[in-house]
């Protein structure tokens, strides 16, 4: 029989810097690996969420082999339009299904533990200020710029909150949300006012409006952490003095875990009907470890991370998870941190 | 945060005069349309053009001038198009600019992606930016220093544009019939003025004025193009000119206003309240002002 | 004087986009400097054949031939190119705007790149002092009299370098000084070489000014003639299509109560135009209490209070014995207060509406014309096609737009709508303002019948003979206050009306 | 009146096809199978009732919007609040079937009534500081409507949000609340009746009652509402009340007919249609539901393609945004020669310059 034909559904629309762009990276990988056996294709739903279930039914009849979408959101309209196609099957990237109610068994999850990655971007960044890498001139507290206060993005937060107190307990965090995903003005407003008050180091977690600290970063000649994919690289050839303050990025390579679903599928083992959270130790998350970063830390930071990896993947540190948390807790971690 | 000094005041205001000079741009831009009786709703549009066309002219000239040059181009030909639609075509204005907001968000996202590959960023090119201005002697006493040196040059252009718009607007033969055309084209067309030239000319001047917005985001905010981030300055533009009740000045302090209002709430951040509750303090910050200032001019005419 | 004409017009019809014939195969010629008077019914489409002289209007079909050759004339532009200006019947001032930013508007005097104040000012004082228009330079438009604005108009047409000038009802609302003054000045300009074509309903002022008629009907021309050549019966017949009914008898009328008593009013305005400065008057059941003044002498504000748009700053108002202090238009309106405005556009109606919803305006909430929250359409447009019957309104129909009618149409829309509610006081405010002969007797009659019914009418006009034909008693008012009160007796004429009006004489 | 409305409509189907083959065209031309594109744009939408099916679950919150801003232009506000009222009204009824203890046939009337009071706020406010204090009702309702997104954001955030959800969300609306589903096969849900009597009683309103006469008395020409003593403040704040409770109301409706949960974390973008959809229905509640059908085809026939082809999706966008300008043309739409031609008679009388009275109430 023909080529194998798989789809990746995009709940909005490319050029976030983030899942969807990734997503579509990793449609990329698995047409570069497999050539002429594969059909692959991107469809953007836009963000008007009243037609990503119409979409998902239509393609849900079109002999798609596996159709593959990302975010918690499509959790909801794949429990409308997973059972009613029982022979298709479908991957949910960064969302889960509700199996504990039964059914599902065309559905495979997989999660992905930013948490963990973050914690060593905390510790990095807490690292870097502790050991005078970064002098205290320039600052005394690292900072946090997440795109709204929701749960995928307080993820991050709670991971690199708690890998940074690992290093300083007494570590101040400024932390800032710009309530939009695509005003990168704004975005280097509100690292200015961090970076003004005392931040020396930031991290950006907040697609292309996260993209704003690294030119405040540059403006001010202080730090920033990039997300989701290497930031430094995005500026390396076009702006060399800005990709120069991205101390490193914590990246979430949904494009390699796309690829690893489609191997598993045509093998046969994609284990479908569950969920699978990945993290460290699947090499999921992570940070770059071949740019700045080499040069920028210490031999014993870098040892003192790869310990807390070490401590991650085998269960001895625990990493707490936004999902799942309740308003309350947040609070009383924010707060525990303020400047 | 809670040492509200005066040197941390200070280091406020350069915050405040950049979240206001693309809102001030645009709105001399939506004046200068609104006192023709053509108000510009595609403004947010010709932003995002204007934005779009400096990166990446800038990008394959190597000059920042000419990239500059493209996004007021670009900002006035988007001003061109949107009169055409008006006064050849006779769509309805405030739809057309819709339209034209619709298909500046689409259209750059397509370009961009035909020329980079990427939806998202213009990351890969490497454009220039517009350059920040240090005045000699000035720069060096503390506080006037920090107030009025080393701002970006688009900063300074549109505060100097403030007097340039108003003069033009009353002092000039030009201002004059615009402001006829906008108040009563009927008595314009009898006086001999060419109505619908009038207008073109002012919806292409607020186009133009769009354009310089839009680079100061992608020229001097940061150094790229990406996706949508006019990101609804073009709508504030708007508010900011209806409460500058159609004089130049009055569009000023408004823009003032609201930069300062969207500044405090950046600076605001992290003081530990709820962060949406936060961002609601630029939108209503000018609400408020906006029933204080009326309230006082209708007691004023009240008294009168 | 040359016999060739100047301007001829040849088989000119006009049909607007709502396929209304305005103007049907006109042809007439004009001879170079005289002072050429068209006159005609309401819609006859005098505006219409002017507005295509000055380039506002293209003809369906004709042309128009300038100094024998024929031209098409594009815009007002290429009219003031060729020397055409024209004072327009509604005004076309641009209210924000000052006096002399008005008349140098399209023609700027420059220095730099900047407007010449000083020099826009000097031209405007300049004209002003040659045509003996007096205006104030520098004051808004906005805050004019009508009468004012109406002199801006004419000076912003003599502005430009013009050898035909076009009036269309200049007259309207002067004082008979001021239109003296001004017919002193046309005929001046004539003598110059200017050719003059001027509009007015009066027959008066037309064989006064004018050396030549031309008389339109229904868009035909009916008549075209040397004024020495026909009387003013003659003109009559051609313009209403039948000989006029008997003039109006002034006064005769015996007044009953009290009905609108007002002491001491005063009000603080912005506008000193609209100032009143202590004021007395009573109106009687079954009286016409005529109101002298030049314009802007206090009337605006005595009708905002009269009207319950303004509350007086001191004084009081009773209406019918009891105290109308607090009370709005709307209270007034169902205790049987009735107004006409002056500018009937502005304030009269809405243009963008219909005919059936301007002429039930108000009306509307009668249990007639609504049944709980709903209206009575069917209802509503019988009865508005019976106003149309009635007061002969020329119109496409009931289901029109307003902005569709001639000036004079809409007026007498309006005046039918006021009049329907029998009111028991009427405030008629310039009624007649650029209404043709038969028209505006019509509605001199039927402010007679209401008052001879015992309503009550405060009559306000600048038309000094409409003003002694139909009063019973006159006050005149300067300034504010009313510096004469005078029964209106057989001797009275407009010229002893005159030194009250200008403030010259006092008797109160 | 119907042969010219007819006619209207004939030009524009022409126009459109004109335009879309201008843009179109050549974008499939590029592809391998160009008339397929053309044809699942053109008629796609209605191969399979379940597309037809979206149309109509598109236009119906397009309906009510529009009818809201109909509400308000008619009464000359310039009011754009309908945007954040439709997204508070959305939000009030969520919240008001999650935390009110209702039996289950009261859910949705209560939610959707309770959202609409809420969620009218958004056009209230500044109807009433426009009444009030003559202050900007454009200015305050675009501002408003932000204010009012970020206050529903912390709503949701503290008090509605479903800790074991992993994104911003609120809990799961109970099925109970869920508005019926009308026809099996597509999600065409009660909503769309209400949305097509809300145009039906926005006409009676507007056209055949004493306060929508006076509504538009005001809103054409307020000294004329002064000379009657219309008391126009309260007419103007009641037009703003009226129209955020439809927004909102359509907000509502909109969630519980096709949501499962709340769960917007920006404007949802109905406002501006609801501006669009009015003006190209002239403000007359009756052509609202052409214009919101004609606009959701357009949306749905895009989307096929986009979803079906290699077109981008952002071509698309341009392609609407061109027909939105051409079929408001009025030199091509209302011009009398091309009128004439297609229906063999004169044009009706085209009021004046519509344009210049939204300007005129935006100063
Ligand atoms: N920022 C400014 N700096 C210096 N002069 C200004 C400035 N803004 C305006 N002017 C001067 O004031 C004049 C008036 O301009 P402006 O735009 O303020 O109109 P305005 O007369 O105040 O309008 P309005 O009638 O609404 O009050 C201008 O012609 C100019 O000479
Ligand atoms: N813009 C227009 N659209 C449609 N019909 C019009 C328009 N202007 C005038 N008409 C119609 O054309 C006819 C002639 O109008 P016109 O204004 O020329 O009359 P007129 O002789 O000046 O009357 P009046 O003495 O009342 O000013 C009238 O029936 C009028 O209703
Ligand atoms: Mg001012
Ligand atoms: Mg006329």
């Amino acid at each position: 029989d023909g080529p194998k034909k798989v789809v990746f559904l995009v709940n909005g629309n490319l050029g976030d810097k983030s899942f969807f762009d990734l997503g579509a990276a990793g449609m990329k990988q698995i047409k570069a690996k497999y050539g002429d056996a594969v059909e692959t294709k991107v469809i953007e739903m836009g963000t008007d969420q009243t037609k990503w279930l119409p979409t998902f039914e239509d393609v849900s009849e079109q002999g798609f082999d596996l159709i593959v979408s990302s975010t918690f959101e499509i959790a909801d309209i794949l429990s409308e339009v997973a059972p009613n196609h029982p022979d298709q099957t479908y991957v949910l990237v960064d969302g889960v299904m509700p199996y504990e109610k039964g059914g599902y068994d065309n559905v495979y999850s997989v999660v992905f533990k930013q948490n963990e990655g973050s914690y060593l971007a905390g510790i990095l960044a807490a690292g870097l200020l502790k050991d005078g890498t970064i002098p205290a001139d320039q600052g005394t507290s690292i900072g946090f710029l997440g795109g709204m206060d929701i749960p995928v993005i307080n993820d991050f937060l709670t991971g690199y909150v708690e890998g940074a107190k690992s290093v300083n307990p007494d570590i101040k965090v400024a932390i800032s949300y710009a309530g939009s995903f695509n005003d990168a003005a704004k975005g280097k407003e509100l690292a200015l006012a961090q970076y003004r008050t005392g931040t020396a180091i930031g991290f950006n977690v907040a697609g292309l409006t996260g993209l704003g600290q690294l030119a405040a970063a540059k403006d001010v000649g202080k730090w920033a952490l990039g997300v989701n994919s290497d930031q430094e690289a995005i500026f390396k050839e076009s702006d060399p003095a800005m990709a120069a303050k991205v101390a490193t990025s914590m990246v979430k390579n949904i494009d390699v875990s796309i690829l690893r679903t489609y191997d598993l599928f045509l093998e046969g083992k994609l284990p479908v009907g569950k969920v699978e959270a990945i993290g460290l130790a699947e090499n999921a998350v992570g940070l770059v470890e071949t740019g700045n970063m080499k040069t920028l830390a210490s031999d014993d930071l870098k040892k003192q991370i790869e310990t807390a990896r070490a401590g991650i993947i085998d269960g001895s540190i625990k990493v707490t998870s936004a999902f799942g948390l309740e308003t309350d807790k947040l609070n009383a971690l924010r707060d525990s941190v303020r400047p | 945060m809670t040492d509200f000094d005066l040197a941390s005041l200070i280091t406020f205001i350069p915050a405040i005069l950049r979240v206001t000079t693309p809102i001030l741009l645009a709105a001399l831009g939506v004046l200068i349309s609104e006192r023709a009786g053509v108000l510009n709703i595609g403004v947010e549009g010709m932003m995002l053009t204007g934005a779009f066309a400096g990166v990446v002219v800038s990008a394959a000239t190597g000059s920042a001038s000419l990239g500059f040059l493209a996004a007021l181009i670009a900002g006035g030909l988007l001003g061109a198009l949107l009169s055409f639609a008006v006064h050849v075509l006779k769509s309805d204005l405030i739809l057309s600019g819709i339209a034209l907001n619709m298909a500046a968000a689409a259209g750059t996202t397509l370009l961009l992606f035909m020329l980079t590959g990427d939806k998202g960023m213009s990351g890969s090119l490497s454009s220039k930016v517009l350059p920040h201005l240090t005045i000699p002697v000035i720069a060096g006493i503390p506080v006037l220093g920090t107030l009025l040196s080393g701002h970006h040059i688009l900063t300074y252009a549109a505060f100097l544009a403030v007097p340039g718009v108003g003069l033009f607007l009353m002092r000039t033969p030009m201002g004059l019939r615009l402001r006829a055309v906008g108040e009563n084209p009927e008595s314009a067309a009898i006086a001999g003025i060419n109505v619908r030239r009038v207008q073109i000319g002012a919806l292409v001047t607020s186009g133009v004025f769009a354009g310089a917005a839009g680079a100061f985001l992608s020229m001097g905010y940061v150094s790229w193009f990406s996706q949508n981030m006019s990101a609804g300055r073009g709508f504030i533009a708007l508010a900011a000119e209806v409460m500058g009740h159609g004089s130049a000045s009055g569009t000023m302090f408004a823009s003032l206003l609201l930069g300062l209002a969207e500044a405090a709430s950046i600076a605001l951040q992290g003081a530990g309240l709820p962060s949406e509750l936060m961002q609601t303090v630029p939108y209503l910050v000018p609400v408020i002002a906006l029933v204080v200032h009326a309230r006082r001019r209708q007691r004023q005419l009240a008294r009168a | 004087m040359t016999d060739r004409p100047l301007i001829a017009f040849a088989g000119i019809s006009k049909t607007y986009g709502n396929g209304t014939l305005a103007l049907d195969d006109v042809s007439f010629a004009i001879r170079p400097g005289v002072i050429h008077a068209v006159c005609g019914e309401n819609g006859a489409g005098k505006s219409t054949l002017m507005k295509i002289l000055f380039g506002l209007e293209q003809p369906s079909s004709g042309s128009i031939q300038l100094d024998g050759e024929a031209v098409a004339i594009a815009s007002p532009r290429v009219a003031a190119e060729r020397g055409i200006g024209m004072v327009h019947q509604h005004f076309s001032l641009v209210p924000s705007l000052s006096v002399a930013e008005n008349i140098v508007l399209g023609q700027e005097p420059r220095r730099g790149a900047f407007l010449d104040r000083v020099a826009a000012r000097r031209r405007v004082e300049e004209l002003s002092r040659r045509y003996n228009l007096a205006v104030d330079p520098d004051a808004t438009v906005r805050t004019l009299s009508v009468a004012a604005q109406q002199k801006v108009e004419i000076l912003k047409a003599l502005s430009r370098d013009v050898r035909v000038l076009i009036l269309d009802e200049p007259t309207a609302v002067l004082t008979p000084p001021e239109t003296e003054e001004l017919f002193d000045r046309l005929r001046d300009m004539r003598a110059a070489g200017l050719t003059i074509l001027f509009i007015s309903h009066k027959l008066r002022e037309v064989r006064a000014l004018a050396s030549h008629v031309t008389v339109l009907r229904a868009g035909k021309l009916v008549g075209d003639a040397p004024l020495a050549a026909i009387d003013d019966e003659a003109i009559a017949r051609l313009v209403m299509g039948q000989a006029a009914g008997p003039a109006l008898k002034r006064g005769g009328r015996s007044s009953g109560a009290p009905r609108v008593v007002v002491t001491g009013v005063h009000l603080k305005a912005r506008d000193a135009n609209d100032r009143v400065e202590g004021i007395d008057l009573t109106v009687h059941a079954g009286e016409i209490l005529g109101v002298a003044g030049v314009d802007g002498s206090g009337q605006r504000g005595l009708v905002s209070l009269l009207t319950g748009r303004a509350q007086p700053t001191t004084g009081a108002i009773t209406y019918e014995g009891k105290p109308s202090a607090g009370l709005g238009t709307a209270a007034l309106r169902r205790l049987g207060l009735a107004h006409l405005p002056a500018d009937r556009f502005q304030d009269g109606g809405s243009k963008r509406m219909t005919l059936v919803e301007n002429a039930m305006a108000g009306a509307h909430r009668l249990a007639a014309f609504s049944t709980g929250p709903f209206l009575k359409r069917r209802a509503m447009e019988t009865r508005t096609e019976e106003m149309i019957a009635r007061y002969k309104v020329r119109c496409p129909g009931p289901n029109a737009p307003l902005s569709a009618l001639s000036g004079g149409n809409a007026q007498k829309l309006i005046a039918a709508r006021e009049f329907a509610t029998e009111p028991h006081f009427m405030i008629a405010d310039q009624p007649t303002r650029g209404i043709d002969v038969a028209a505006a007797a019509f509605l001199h009659e039927r402010l007679a019948e209401l008052a001879a019914k015992g309503g009550a009418v405060l009559l306000i006009t600048a038309d000094l003979d409409e003003l002694l034909t139909l009063s019973d008693r006159i006050v005149i008012l300067y300034a504010g206050r009313i510096v004469a009160r005078l029964e209106n007796e057989p001797g009275l004429t407009p010229e002893r009306l005159g030194p009250y009006m200008l403030g010259l004489e006092s008797a109160a | 009146m119907i042969r010219s409305a007819f006619a209207s409509f004939v030009i524009t189907a022409i126009l459109l096809v004109l335009v879309v083959g201008i843009v179109l065209v050549p974008i499939a031309m590029s592809l391998p199978d160009p008339l397929a594109v053309l044809d699942t744009f053109v008629f796609g939408p209605f191969r399979n009732p379940r597309h037809t099916g979206n149309i109509i679950e598109m236009a119906t919150p397009a309906m009510m919007c529009g009818l809201a801003v109909a509400v308000m232009f008619r009464a000359g506000m310039f009011n754009l609040g309908v945007e954040g009222a439709f997204f508070l009204g959305g939000l009030a009824t969520v919240a008001t079937v999650l935390l009110v203890p209702l039996p289950a046939f009261a859910m949705a009337p209560v939610g959707i009534l309770v959202g609409a009071v809420v969620g009218s706020s958004v056009c209230a406010v500044p109807g009433y500081l426009r009444a009030r204090y003559d202050a900007s009702e454009l200015v305050s309702s675009l501002m408003l409507n932000f204010a009012a997104l970020f206050i529903g954001l912390f709503v949701v955030n503290y008090f509605l949000r479903d800790p074991a959800a992993g994104a911003m969300v609120s809990f799961k609306i109970p099925a109970e609340a869920k508005l019926p589903k009308l026809i099996t096969g597509t999600r065409i849900h009660l909503g769309t009746l209400i949305a097509l009597a809300a145009c039906g009683l926005g006409a009676v309103y507007l056209f055949m009652t004493r306060a929508g006469f006076e509504a538009r008395i005001v809103g054409s020409n307020p000294s004329f509402a002064a000379h009657l003593g219309l008391p126009i403040r309260s007419i103007l704040l009641r037009s703003q009340v009226i129209g955020g409770l439809i927004a909102a109301g359509a907000g509502g409706i909109e969630m519980l007919g096709l949501y499962q949960r709340f769960s917007w974390q920006s404007l949802p973008g109905n406002g501006w249609t609801g501006v669009v959809v009015a003006i190209l229905a002239r403000d007359n509640p009756i052509l609202l539901i052409p214009a919101a059908l004609f606009l959701s085809y357009l949306q749905v026939g895009g989307d096929l393609i986009a979803r079906n082809f290699d077109v981008p999706s952002e071509a698309v966008g341009l392609i609407q945004a061109l027909v939105l300008i051409v079929v408001t043309a009025q030199a091509i739409m209302r011009n009398p020669r091309l009128i004439r031609l297609v229906a063999g008679k004169k044009p009706a009388a085209s009021p004046a310059q519509e344009t210049k009275a939204v300007e005129g109430s935006v100063a």
